[in-house]
């Protein structure tokens, strides 16, 4: 068995995101966060178990669907939360918002609204640590959906070609908005495309924390030592709609399987293994999920009560070294 | 003028989305060449393509994968075969994944085999700019495409304009980007019912008679420019508010003329500054109608910075009724 | 065995793309070629073997080493010699040159100087015959470098979806300019991506054209009966170097290699087989070589008699309903 | 005026390529942060990177697949982790394959993420359309990427520019576009060896002084404007040549201090002319100096116009120095 307190962490940060989805949800209802966001609810192992596979100085990329990504890798909740609230105390100081939380301070990044596109970029950290001559990894989140875009395939075979410490992470939620991956992929699942690239390809059950931080583990210790990139594939489901604020004019899917995987909830999956393996007892269970409420609902307070932006900050943060240089006219 | 407000005419009161709809049902409806591919098409998130396939069927409306460059080319194989094809990039900011196909093979194959090719193709891109979407979903690239040749741009601002020039899109032989402002979506209009109610390119739209300033105003800016237009009536200052409605062609003789009227211009521009439309039209005007300009022609533009999240940045970040009309207000007391 | 005529006519198309390069390159060292030129010398089976298992009204696209493609198609070698003379006979009327070859009345649609570019737009001619319901097919040619482009996995993974009539066809000749395929991609064949798209895929010997012809068509009668796409690669070579007028200022493959590969030419490869099958005797065979060389020098001096394109002429022909809309100023 | 024409400083005579050379040579002995990726970069096709891997090692030095976008972004996700990348992208019609990667990651990454990430990043393209390559090797797309904040852009045209802005690229914090002229390549003067030898972005060089014209040239226009402004010499026409070196930032305070000496400005551009950066010089011009103009401005470009193959429709198509002498005259005649 895994050490008890990875096994709690994992627990802990699982329930982060769902809190923080859950309420951002409400918050954008309520108008305090503004425009569409993607949640990442039912998918938290996933972000959990692979991230739990990775060093603090390990870089993740993420997508439009990553709240959870830099939750996973140890941001704190406070700051996340103040950019999607469109604060300048939030981690990109107002300026990114849902589609673009980006934590440095841990290794995030960044979100990439441009589905795919993210891709490349943690190709470009994995080069660096190996140019650099360290033994950091890179991950690359990415979505079922996004496997059809040709920079994930331009990624994949660059890597490969220079044996490059990356990890392809598919979420593979089985939907892109509303295209069924049996509509949007010659192959049902992402890590066929492996042996394409003479690149190891696993699948994994996506809701339970366990076996995606395992197969990630194994990739991510492959790649420390030399041994090339590889994917990892989480199956798991979207049970939410794709976006909230997002309309859909059409049934496109069918609530039995919906309903199916919301019996599978990672969270209760996890926390059910945790209780049988004497880990935690219900009480303690009940407890994390107390905690983890109490730190969201403080990091909205204090979200609640910090500063909008300015306009003026809206004209910060372009160049690197402005204001020397004043290009915007 | 558009067509809509000949009161001959019979019309029906539509959203800007909802014309685009029926554009396209029409067009359909008339000519089975032309086919509908895109990202969830067939359950359409905006609401101009969902249902499409029961009508026409999943053959002629198709949804695609999320590969914009694969089946931006796909829609020019497909048109230069014998179909029309309508290809919904949905988002203008994917235009960049898909840049190659538009540039290198929609807007320079005709030309490069000679004149073999016949590219009827409309690349549909909504410009989402007014939500709180971040710098990945708020780009307004139409200017990218009137820097290349063998392209035509299409900006509608309004339903009536949206269906008229979305009808003449999907008839002509040449590749088109069709560009549709989010901000403009929720607007409704009468708008002509007849199914061969054509606008065509290269023909702006006086939206108002002025006397003391030419104000061209493009997408979006349409409204704002006319808002900004009210208020300044109300100063007695007198503008002429044109819309252009395509970019690439663009009703030079309608500006041109309009500026040697009121000695003065002022463009509005959702687009960044340097190099937009509104840098087309001031140097264009600057060249040909230098002599009637009686004042500093003046852009009012998105600036030159990659647009923020959150609402309270948004201020005044884009032209808004509020900096046209002081736009135009420093243009007439420059005297 | 197949067909005597088109075995015949496969020597004779294979005779005429080597014919028209060769002195494609003198004319170029003459100044009578503009730019520099790619030709395909040594890799003409491929061009010859797939084109001669499509039908005149199935569609390819060509890629920056394509004058071999549309003579495989059919196309007569005055037009498109004229048109890399830059005169107005030419098949493009000299706006596209060595690059930008096509014959739209053989069901040529274009080479694309831009690596991998054309791919999606064979896909898009296959969409187009299923969507009118015709059985026609559409054959993509594309190099070995070009597998690595986003462009070409988006287009096999839509014709896989879409089981279009699509044959990807490859001719891997070993190298990307300088790039060996070693170190370009991650698989030594590109056939080896067919499973990552459920897709058919096969290697054969490039440099004979009857294998080529046989895997060809094997891809195009299942296309043609709605089986869907595959990929059929030919494995061949590249004799001379990546374009002439190309510095290359360093060695960069073993002469050794090449010989190797020289010594394989598939024009006396398939000489041999059809004196050996008493298809044609060596009297015939020189007679043909004979034939074709004197076609190619009539089609060099009705080109030097035409015209060069007026500058005015570069101003026609952007859009199709010029000069109704004057849009260039 | 450039530091080469200064003679205290020491020099050698050096071609356009191999000064880009020298540049990277010295940036990479200076800073071993500082790589190199592309396309056949070992072998080097056009002489500015072969064998580099020999002194820097095939660790700094890589041969990429044909995988623009892939590498493109390779390098934005190197830059962001402590690297300083030049990545060259060979020929400039491939930054529409890498479109993606140079808009929606390199343009927008620090901006988004809130100054988090610095993206020291140099994209190298070589502009090739002096030959006859055709529609698909022709490109001059600098245009695009004035119209996208958060890129720097950098046209330099001659060796020692090419080499002192390529420097100051490398050691710059930000993504700059640098391209490369071909029509330039064979052009030598003397360059100076100094490894410090710097040129700062946004500062143009008026490469000669005149009192009747401000004749503002780009990239591969700019010794062609200088013959113009030679031919014009003899008939008493005195033009001011300025080459702005660089289009992001761009030095408007030499421009307009010019057009208020002289009164009449002419741009010579060999991008398409809609939406280009003489476009762009023209507005800036009417908008800030309208009243020095004596007479109305004017753009010398290629026109909006794919470029075709054969030779001869190439004559008078790009802006040659009859076609700007011509442009000076007129706007000399207008009075
Ligand atoms: C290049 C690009 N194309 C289209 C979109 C619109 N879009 C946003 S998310 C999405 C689906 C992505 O599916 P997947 O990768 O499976 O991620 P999921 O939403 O399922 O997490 C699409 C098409 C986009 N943001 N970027
Ligand atoms: C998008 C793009 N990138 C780079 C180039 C430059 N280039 C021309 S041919 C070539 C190699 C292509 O290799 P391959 O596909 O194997 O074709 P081959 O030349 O071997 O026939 C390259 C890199 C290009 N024309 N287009
Ligand atoms: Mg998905
Ligand atoms: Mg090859």
């Amino acid at each position: 068995m895994h050490d008890k307190d990875l096994l709690v962490e994992m627990q802990r940060r699982m329930l982060r995101i769902r809190r923080l989805d859950d309420r951002a949800r409400e918050l954008n209802l309520q108008g305090e966060i503004a425009g569409t966001i993607h949640t990442s609810t039912g998918q938290e192992a996933a972000c959990v178990g692979a991230t739990a596979a990775l060093r603090d100085d390990d870089y993740i990329t993420g997508t439009h669907r990553s709240h959870g990504h830099p939750i996973g890798k140890g941001s704190p909740v406070d700051g996340l939360m103040a950019e999607l609230m469109g604060k300048s105390t939030g981690v990109c100081k107002g300026k990114g918002g849902s589609m673009h939380l980006a934590d440095f301070s841990v290794g995030s990044l960044g979100e990439s609204g441009i589905v795919g596109s993210g891709v490349p970029v943690a190709v470009g950290a994995g080069l660096s640590a190996k140019i650099r001559g360290t033994d950091q990894v890179a991950l690359a989140f990415f979505g079922d959906g996004a496997a059809a875009q040709g920079a994930v395939h331009e990624a994949m075979n660059l890597a490969a070609v220079w044996d490059l410490p990356v990890i392809f992470l598919c979420e593979n939620n089985h939907w892109a908005v509303t295209i069924s991956v049996c509509d949007h992929s010659a192959v049902p699942e992402i890590s066929q495309r492996g042996p394409g690239y003479a690149m190891p390809g696993v699948s994994v059950d996506g809701n339970d924390p366990v076996p995606v931080y395992e197969a990630t583990l194994e990739a991510v210790e492959r790649a420390r030592a030399g041994g090339g990139p590889s994917i990892v594939e989480a199956l798991t489901y979207r049970v939410q709609e794709h976006a909230q604020g997002l309309p859909i004019s059409r049934e496109y899917r069918e609530q039995a399987e919906i309903d199916e995987w919301l019996g599978r909830d990672p969270i209760d999956v996890h926390g059910a293994s945790l209780v049988a393996a004497g880990v935690l007892t219900e009480t303690e269970l009940s407890q994390l999920v107390e905690e983890v409420h109490e730190e969201m609902e403080a990091a909205i307070e204090a979200a609640r009560a910090a500063e909008d932006p300015p306009p003026a900050a809206a004209f910060e943060d372009l160049y690197a070294d402005e204001p020397d240089v004043a290009v915007a006219r | 003028m558009t067509a809509a407000t000949d009161t001959a005419v019979e019309t029906k009161r539509l959203n800007y989305l909802a014309a685009i709809r029926e554009a396209q049902i029409e067009e359909m409806e008339r000519d089975e060449s032309v086919i509908l591919l895109g990202e969830d098409c067939e359950v359409g998130v905006f609401g101009t393509t969902d249902k499409l396939d029961e009508q026409f069927g999943t053959n002629r409306v198709r949804t695609t994968p999320v590969s914009e460059n694969g089946f931006a080319g796909a829609g020019i194989g497909a048109a230069m075969t014998g179909l029309r094809p309508i290809i919904d990039l949905t988002i203008a900011a994917f235009v960049y994944v898909s840049m190659d196909q538009l540039v290198s093979q929609a807007a320079k194959n005709r030309y490069m085999f000679g004149g073999q090719a016949r590219i009827p193709i409309v690349f549909r891109a909504a410009m989402l700019y007014g939500g709180n979407a971040g710098a990945h979903h708020s780009d307004r690239p139409y200017p990218l495409f009137m820097n290349t040749p063998g392209l035509k741009v299409a900006v509608p601002a309004s339903p009536a304009d949206a269906k008229g020039l979305l009808k003449t899109a999907v008839r002509d032989d040449n590749p088109i980007m069709f560009f549709e402002d989010q901000t403009l979506w929720s607007q409704r209009e009468e708008v002509p019912t007849s199914s061969e109610f054509l606008i065509p390119f290269g023909q702006a739209a006086v939206k108002r008679e002025g006397s003391d300033v030419t104000l061209v105003a493009i997408a979006g800016s349409v409204p704002r420019a006319l808002k900004a237009a009210k208020l300044l009536e109300r100063d007695g200052i007198s503008v002429e508010v044109i819309d252009p409605r395509t970019l690439v062609p663009l009703d030079w003789d309608t500006i041109l003329a309009s500026v040697e009227k009121t000695g003065r211009l002022v463009v509005a521009d959702p687009a960044h500054l340097s190099c937009s439309a509104a840098s087309e039209i001031l140097a264009t005007v600057a060249e040909r109608a230098f002599s009637s300009l009686r004042v500093p022609p003046l852009r009012v533009t998105t600036p030159d910075m990659n647009v923020p999240f959150a609402p309270s940045m948004l201020v005044g970040f884009y032209p808004d009724p509020d900096r046209i009309a002081a736009g135009v207000r420093k243009v007439v007391d420059h005297g």
